[in-house]
């Protein structure tokens, strides 16, 4: 038999016909759809038992409960807890990104210490024993030399267990050296302080107000606690309350707001101090919750006449009136201050002027009103028995020169510290301990912040992620990130309550990572007397639930504690501190003829938390598109400039330059420039690095000469075609 | 060394000169090929495509060469079904045009699905009520039919010819061929329509959406009846390109004068109902869903009111008139310049249908979209050009393509295999009677 | 056939009614969908053209010169159109029945493992509702831990859109069964952008249920096309006729007004005449 | 789609749709196999057609 | 016959090995054997290689003796699958489940000492491999077919309860599937109702059941969403 070319074919069709009516092809066919209807590289979730896991959100000052939904042991979504007396159900866009910040690629996943050169992002991991040894070992040799002092500490907040363990820990190592970022509540204690005579804090019963005047308080912007503040913008429409909004930059609070009243920026005080003035003129103001009016009075209406407050303010005489009528007029009414998130202290002129304001429509303590209230006692340790290496220590002064001199009544000045490291300190710092708190970042003039922290020999980073400061850091001893790790959670933003939250572990530590009260015990108890008795406790749970005491109970079935009656510090304001000048920006008007303003949005994170992947994909192509960050430009003004929308530009300002996109705005005022803060990170990853720019780049720390605190509410700049 | 392949009577290229043709339209074709591979090996972000450009450069080609490639039914139709006999000189080449086009679009349509490997669920899982179905299923159809029509000239080739079953394959198709035929402008009627009718039934596109009859808007007629009016002129575009490539006349003056007539015709017919469709819809449909011309034709860098004059006055009345004038028809510059204006006009016509629909934003506070394709996207769009060019110089060179070539271009020289062909291979071409 | 008999649940109509003099542009709902339905994101999201967000803020501006400068954000989720009998745009285009219109609940559905990615839907959706994944989804290492099971993730070369969190309806159907109950309740099925809204702004539920809170918002009326009773309320591109369940409310003219094309002559809400 | 799919539904516009696509290949099917088996049975009978006129 | 002829004649003709009429009709017969042999070949490959390559195997981590089990709890199937509180249907039982019983071995079974040694006091979960894991798109609800339609377990997953042990897991290559999805017969063919699990399946049991509801416009039948996810 003799295989030819027919045969062949013939074998070949008949093949084809067999094949055809085999399952093969079809099968095959139907398989690889299947196939790539599942891909291997697609993932798939397992399935599983659903629990829901309650907890306290600590990712910003606002202090929601918040709700993991959970399976099996992954936690798959957060939602806002219903019922709680803050958000009932509600949730911020930071809220609900957390898991991408528990899971995310940026934590840092164990105890490392730096191995390449300062910046290179080279780390060795280590044991905890060893970063222990590493730390303490350090801290014993300096304070031996009896230079204690040298050590400082900067953590994002004063309150609660964890910041209280860091003080002490401070204070029984002999530092006076504690730091707190900045923010609105510098300028807020201080007030209360000056004005009502007394240490306590402001809450604002902003639900039930009925005429809300906001001087650039970022209302939906995320000012105070957000989702309050948004309940309460809802709640405002419901009832239809009236509600002014006064900002150079119809930002989204202003969008929100019955009417919005653009000012020059940097006159906010002005206009409140204005309105003030009508309401003294014309007798609508309540006296008795103000003192030293009489001679205030005079002053007041000299320096505040409606024609010259216009003319600063740029808000026409009409207007001013109108408000001040509407204002003293209404029942319950209430003025806000803090710019934007208030993420910067802000003058003391700035916000007694509209506490002021407040009094004067006699409002202090009243439903809807303004409350000054003592800040949460319920941290009652032993004090800390000091030696005397500790009292040589605490007895120098404070680097940042806070608490002494013509800054007695201000507690932290952490906007100084680069200034302070840079030379112009008492004396240099050798260990820098930086806890929750992202200071390469987040304070204004990042440059010379950065310079500073070249100058420290030692940092230690607590942060759970790779953030700009931990790539300054010599040693990183990563704490559990919030859904790890148990801690109370005091609420004080603007809240007229006294609130506390309780963080609890929704899933077991992703990483070798440690609490960090866990990891100051640790240390204390390693540096042995007269550190080690100061932390008499086992370990941070045993700390906690003895601090916290009767409320532990509490807290562990309900999540969060609340005292609604509490009694206010004081009852009357005395009219003082409004006389200083205000703050300039910086910079020379010739050189520098238009203002560039930071702006705050819900979308971008404050604080030391970098913003999440899914939050930066909610961002607008009109504030970062591809890598570029944009600056908000009145079109007349990016005309007379030969800008058009999207076109690169150079900003530049006294304290630095960069190059931007411009986003035409009517929204601004003309000659004003408005830039998103919380962008430009050099450090986290890919989904967060190099996108946009970091105004505090641009922007320096102005000094208000009544505190001490960074007043900057802007900086002078100059816009160019690039 | 192929002359055993060549048809006999005609005279051909050197074969370096074929081999340094199809090694260039290679270079390009493996190019598309490679742009081909990397959009179905890594996806769709390979091109410039997004979420509001969903339909881009290639769906705009796919379109453009059905319309075009619609010369071979019309074509067909006027030969096996209305008797326009002379057109069988040019009908080889039309199906060849025809097939080239369809396999084009085929194979663009199977890169451009972002799931290739799922595409059979169009007819696995039909949804009769889209209108993309029905064109894939025509399409799909008419191409089988396509391919029944060039199989028979393949069969002719002089050496497949020999074989007895082809040859009798061959003859039998020629003698069905009246059927095939009519099947294929059956489907081809409605699979051009319905191509029509994928932007006209988008009631939520103000821009792309007609009123029309029964379940067909009139941008359903008005594809078929462009693609009918438009593509004998591709054909004859491309004959002529190919005489000129050549440097031979191919096909008689009066096959072409016809069919270029008959064109000119469809063309005038085609473009006064266009103009009415517009005109309604400019002045009825689009108002009354709140948008006015200015809203389609303004407000961004690329679209304004010359596509419109472009498409219809330069590529609809302009070609029309220079066709159905008898002495300007009869002038080759004429009548090529109305052949390129009318192919640019049917094109441009796809063009707005397909992507301008996309770029028109609708929601009031929306901004109009505009794209830049990716190379990979012009590659694998150029592809199906180099794809035909390379079929083309094959099928011409190896097929009995124009059966009036050995007449035009009588061999002067020698080779007795020449005369002999003069008398095989002519009457080797007659079609069945219909 | 024979066997088929109407043994079809009551009919309910899913769909939402959105107050945008509340809604304060936070994002927060573009979030919670985005973490409650495995939405995938990648390095750079800035090219809005290509970026996966089901739900979607939109930023309007009447477009006066400061001061008289007005913005307002408008989220958009898929309008679930119902078009004319359950007809929307994009339904009856999708040649292998990908999406599908459910007079069960009016929710429109898309199965993207049945989609083969076609992108027609796409061009007919005048709301870009609807979002091509041109990707592979990639989470970064660790953070596919998040993933909720409820959601199937999707594959490149499909497309996706809001589902009105149906997922939620399935399970909440779940228990429905145990309880023995027929009807899922109000509360028990709740968008995830519903449930996260801070302002409140978004209501949910069934437009066919009287004791709803949309209902009673919304006000449909089913003689003109279930257009609103409510002043307040408009519908988006009402007069195209897609007939959309998404409610907007806003006590602002020139925002009621950015909802639909009008010609300058027309006035607000006049011309809403469905199409169809 | 075959009606033995449980998509399928015995309505007219699906039967009218599918119907068209089926008759169509059915043409196409049914004229080729007439085509290629008839060419076969001559092929093998050694008949050659002739017809061309 | 004209030239055409002599033409045919001529191309055979340079094929001297095709030879004259008769050899060609001898070689008819090896045309017809050699269809044979390709198509009976194609149809092993395509009937009987096929499908012994494109499944595979795995072993459950040990054999598990369901009638066992059975006999000795109360609740049949619902005493291990169970519906949780929510609604949703447990599945496979979790380690914890297991050891409320098994916190010691109870046989002396080989099995029950992998089972105790590896899993119990490892405290790891068994990696059970599911027979009738539905692809992730697709949502079953088991609340609706066992409480709602009251179905008993066997109609879908067969006679497993009184399996004495594991049979091996066998998974589609390509898809990754269990080869339960599209059933054994290659062909899917299903002689019970438990022998396949495709969307058809459903379909088909729905339409038996009488349960069509017509709420899918396009289809007519249930909408997309009622099983997908």
């Amino acid at each position: 038999m003799k295989v030819d070319r027919r045969s062949f074919l013939s074998f070949v069709i008949g093949g084809a016909a067999g094949t055809a009516l085999s399952p093969l092809p079809w099968k095959l066919m139907d398989d690889s759809s299947i196939w790539s209807q599942m891909w291997p590289w697609t993932p798939v979730p397992p399935d599983g038992e659903v629990v829901y896991e309650d907890s306290t959100c600590t990712l910003c000052p606002g202090g929601c409960g918040i709700s993991v939904r959970k399976v099996d042991n992954r936690a798959v979504k957060i939602e806002g807890k219903q019922g709680h007396p803050i958000n009932d159900g509600g949730i911020c866009i930071l809220g609900l990104s957390g898991l991408q910040m528990l899971y995310g690629p940026t934590r840092v996943k164990s105890p490392m210490k730096r191995i390449g050169e300062r910046g290179d992002g080279q780390w060795q991991k280590i044991s905890w024993d060893e970063a222990i040894a590493i730390l303490t070992e350090k801290l014993i040799d300096i304070r031996d030399k009896g230079e204690a002092h040298t050590v400082a500490a900067i953590a994002g907040s004063d309150s609660g267990t964890v910041p209280a363990l860091i003080q002490r820990f401070m204070t029984a190592y002999g530092s006076p050296n504690f730091m707190r970022t900045p923010s609105g509540r510098d300028a807020d204690e201080l007030a209360v302080n000056t004005l009502f005579g007394n240490q306590g804090r402001t809450g604002f019963d902003v639900e039930n107000a009925d005429y809300i005047l906001s001087f650039g308080s970022g209302i939906v912007d995320g000012w105070g606690s957000p989702v309050r503040m948004f309940r309460a913008s809802s709640l405002w429409k419901d009832k239809k309350t009236t509600v002014v909004q006064v900002e150079p930059r119809l930002s989204n609070s202003a969008a929100k707001a019955t009417r919005w009243v653009p000012v020059n920026p940097g006159t906010e005080a002005d206009l409140a101090l204005g309105i003030a003035a009508v309401m003294v003129s014309r007798n609508m103001i309540d006296t008795g919750a103000v003192s030293g009016l009489s001679s205030w009075k005079s002053d007041l209406l000299a320096n505040y006449a409606t024609e010259k407050v216009s003319q600063t303010t740029g808000v026409a005489a009409e207007v001013i009136a109108e408000l001040a009528k509407g204002f003293a007029g209404a029942n319950r009414p209430l003025a806000l201050c803090g710019r934007g998130k208030a993420q910067t202290a802000g003058s003391l002129r700035d916000i007694a002027a509209v506490y002021a304001l407040n009094a004067l429509a006699g409002n202090i303590n009243q439903e809807g009103g303004m409350w000054p209230i003592p800040e949460a006692d319920y941290i009652q340790w032993r004090d800390v028995a000091t030696d005397n290496l500790a009292s040589a220590g605490l007895s120098q002064p404070r680097i940042d020169g806070a608490g002494a001199g013509k800054y007695a009544q201000t507690r932290y000045l952490a906007s100084r510290l680069a200034d302070a490291v840079n030379g112009n300190g008492p004396y240099p710092l050798q260990v820098l301990l930086v806890a929750s708190a992202n200071p390469c970042h987040d304070l204004p003039d990042t440059q010379r912040v950065k310079e500073a922290f070249a100058r420290i020999p030692f940092i230690v980073s607590f942060s759970s992620f790779h953030d700009e400061t931990a790539a300054m850091a010599d040693l990183l001893m990563p704490d559990h990130v919030y859904l790890e790790r148990y801690e109370d959670v005091p609420v004080d933003a603007g809240l007229t309550q006294q609130m506390i939250g309780l963080s609890r572990p929704v899933v077991s530590p992703q990483f070798n990572t440690r609490h960090l009260g866990e990891t100051l015990i640790s240390a204390a108890k390693a540096m042995g007397e007269p550190m080690a008795d100061a932390f008499p406790w086992d370990d941070y749970e045993t700390c906690l639930e003895e601090t916290l005491a009767e409320k532990w109970d509490t807290l562990m079935e309900d999540g969060v504690w609340v005292q609604a009656d509490i009694d206010p510090v004081g009852d009357r304001l005395q009219l003082a501190g409004m006389d200083a000048d205000a703050v300039q920006a910086e910079g020379d008007v010739n050189s520098f003829p238009l203002l560039l303003l930071p702006y705050d949005t819900i979308r971008l994170t404050s604080g030391y938390i970098g913003e999440a992947p899914f939050m930066i994909k909610t961002v607008a192509d009109t504030v970062i598109k591809g890598n570029d960050g944009f600056v908000e430009v009145n079109p007349q003004t990016a005309r007379a400039a030969g800008l058009g929308q999207g076109d690169m530009a150079t900003l530049t300002t006294p304290r630095g330059e960069a190059q931007v996109r411009v986003h035409l705005f009517e929204g601004i005022q003309p000659g004003v420039l408005a830039m998103a803060r919380g962008l430009g990170h050099t450090a986290y990853d890919a989904f967060l690095a190099g996108k946009g720019v970091n105004i505090n780049t641009l922007i320096g720390p102005v000094e208000d000469p009544s505190s001490g605190h960074d007043a900057a509410w802007g900086i002078r700049a100059t816009l160019s075609k690039a | 060394m192929d002359s055993a392949l060549i048809p006999k009577g005609v005279k051909r290229c050197p074969m370096w000169q074929f081999l340094l043709g199809l090694g260039i339209m290679g270079a390009v074709l493996a190019w598309g090929v490679y742009a081909m591979l990397l959009c179905w090996f890594k996806g769709l972000n390979q091109t410039n495509m997004n979420d509001y450009y969903g339909f881009a450069l290639w769906i705009w080609a796919d379109l453009a060469v059905i319309a075009v490639g619609g010369g071979a039914f019309f074509s067909g139709l006027l030969k096996y079904i209305i008797g326009k006999d002379e057109l069988k000189h040019i009908i080889n080449y039309a199906v060849l045009i025809g097939f080239i086009c369809y396999s084009s679009a085929l194979l663009i349509l199977a890169i451009d699905i972002g799931q290739p490997l799922r595409g059979w669920f169009i007819f696995w899982h039909a949804n009769v009520h889209s209108m993309l179905t029905e064109v894939a299923f025509c399409l799909s159809c008419y191409f089988a039919v396509l391919t029944i029509e060039y199989i028979p000239l393949i069969l002719e080739n002089r050496q497949l010819d020999k074989v007895p079953f082809f040859h009798n394959l061959s003859h039998n198709m020629h003698e069905t061929m009246a059927i095939f035929a009519a099947t294929g402008a059956f489907l081809s009627f409605f699979h051009q329509g319905s191509l029509g009718g994928v932007a006209g039934v988008l009631f939520g596109r103000p821009f792309a959406f007609r009123e029309g009859l029964l379940i067909w808007p009139w941008t359903f007629f008005l594809f078929t009846w462009s693609a009918a009016a438009y593509g004998p002129s591709f054909t004859l575009l491309i004959t002529w390109i190919t005489e000129k490539v050549t440097r031979k006349k191919l096909v008689k003056d009066n096959v072409v004068d016809l069919l270029a007539k008959i064109s000119g015709w469809m063309i005038f017919t085609y473009i006064i109902v266009k103009m009415a469709d517009t005109s309604r819809w400019a002045f009825i449909t689009a108002p009354g869903l709140g948008q006015t011309l200015a809203d389609f034709y303004t407000g961004n860098d690329f679209y304004g009111y010359w596509i419109l004059f472009a498409e219809i006055i330069l590529g609809g009345v302009v070609p029309a008139v220079i066709l159905i004038s008898p002495p300007l028809r009869r002038k080759p510059a004429w009548r090529v310049t109305a052949f390129i204006l009318g192919v640019m006009g049917v094109s441009l016509n796809r063009w707005v249908m397909v992507l301008q629909v996309m770029a028109v934003p609708i929601m009031p506070f929306d901004n109009w979209a505009l794209y830049i394709p990716s190379w990979q996207e012009v590659a694998t769009t150029i592809l199906p050009v180099a794809y035909g060019v390379i079929l083309i110089m094959i099928s011409y060179r190896y097929l009995p393509i124009f059966p009036q070539e050995v007449e035009l271009n009588p061999i002067q020289d020698e080779s007795p295999a020449a005369v002999e062909a003069e008398t095989e291979s002519t009457p080797d071409l007659q079609p069945a009677k219909a | 056939m024979k066997n088929e008999h109407n043994d079809n649940p009551p009919v309910m109509k899913f769909g939402m009614a959105i107050d945008l003099d509340k809604c304060t542009g936070c994002g927060a709902c573009m979030v919670a969908c985005m973490s409650e339905n495995n939405i995938p994101f990648k390095e750079d999201e800035s090219d809005k053209l290509v970026s996966i967000t089901w739900m979607r803020i939109f930023k309007l501006s009447n477009g006066k010169s400061f001061p008289d400068t007005d913005i307002c954000y408008l989220p958009r989720p898929c309008q679930h159109c119902e078009g004319h009998g359950g007809h929307s745009p994009c339904v009856s285009v999708c040649p292998a029945t990908a999406t599908d219109y459910s007079r069960e609940t009016g929710i429109v559905s898309q199965i993207v493992t049945r989609c083969f990615g076609c992108r027609y839907c796409m061009g007919a959706c005048p709301y870009h509702a609807r979002y091509f994944n041109w990707w592979d989804p990639v989470w970064p290492d660790g953070m596919e831990k998040y993933l909720s099971p409820n959601v199937s993730p999707r594959m490149r070369g499909v497309v996706e859109k809001c589902s009105f969190c149906f997922h939620r309806y399935q399970l909440a159907k779940n228990k429905a069964y145990l309880d023995g109950e027929r009807r899922v309740p109000e509360e028990a099925y709740q968008t995830a952008c519903t449930q996260a809204c801070p302002a409140g702004a978004i209501v949910f539920g069934d437009l066919n249920n009287p004791e709803h809170q949309v209902h009673q918002i919304v006000k449909p009326d089913p003689k003109h096309g279930g257009r609103s009773q409510n002043p307040r309320a408009f519908r988006l591109l009402e007069r195209l006729g897609t007939n959309t369940k998404v409610y907007y409310l806003s006590s602002r003219e020139w925002v009621r007004r950015s909802g639909d094309n009008y010609l300058e002559h027309e006035k607000t809400g006049q011309a809403s005449q469905p199409h169809h | 789609m075959f009606p033995f799919s449980f998509e399928w539904t015995w309505e007219t516009t699906r039967m009218v749709f599918m119907g068209g696509l089926w008759y169509a290949l059915g043409i196409l099917g049914a004229g080729m196999t007439y085509c290629i088996l008839k060419a076969a049975i001559d092929a093998s009978k050694g008949t050659q057609g002739n017809s061309h006129h | 016959m004209s030239t055409l002829d002599e033409k045919a004649k001529e191309g055979m003709d340079d094929h001297a090995t095709h030879g004259s009429d008769g050899k060609q009709s001898g070689a008819g017969g090896f045309i017809i054997l050699f269809f044979i042999i390709g198509f009976a070949a194609s149809m092993v490959l395509g009937w009987v290689i096929f499908p012994k390559l494109l499944y595979s195997q795995k072993q459950q981590p040990f054999s598990f003796n369901h009638a066992l089990h059975v006999e000795e709890v109360d609740d049949g199937c619902e005493s291990c699958h169970f519906f949780r509180e929510d609604g949703s249907f447990s599945g496979t039982p979790k380690l914890a489940q297991c050891t409320e019983c098994h916190e010691e071995p109870m046989g002396d079974t080989e099995d029950e000492a992998i089972f105790v040694e590896q899993y119990v006091t490892m405290e790891r979960e068994v990696p059970w491999l599911s027979y009738s894991r539905q692809p992730d798109c697709v949502f079953f609800s088991h609340a609706a077919h066992v409480i709602g339609a009251k179905m008993d377990c066997v109609v879908c997953h067969g006679h497993i309860g009184e399996s004495e042990e594991s049979r091996p897991y066998e998974y589609n290559r390509i898809t990754t599937y269990s080869r339960d999805i599209w059933g054994h017969n290659i062909a899917g063919f299903a002689k019970n109702s438990w022998d396949r699990m495709k969307m058809d399946d459903c379909a088909r049991c729905h339409k038996e059941a009488g349960v069509i509801h017509t709420s899918s416009v396009q289809t007519e039948r249930d909408a997309c969403f009622v099983c997908h996810k």
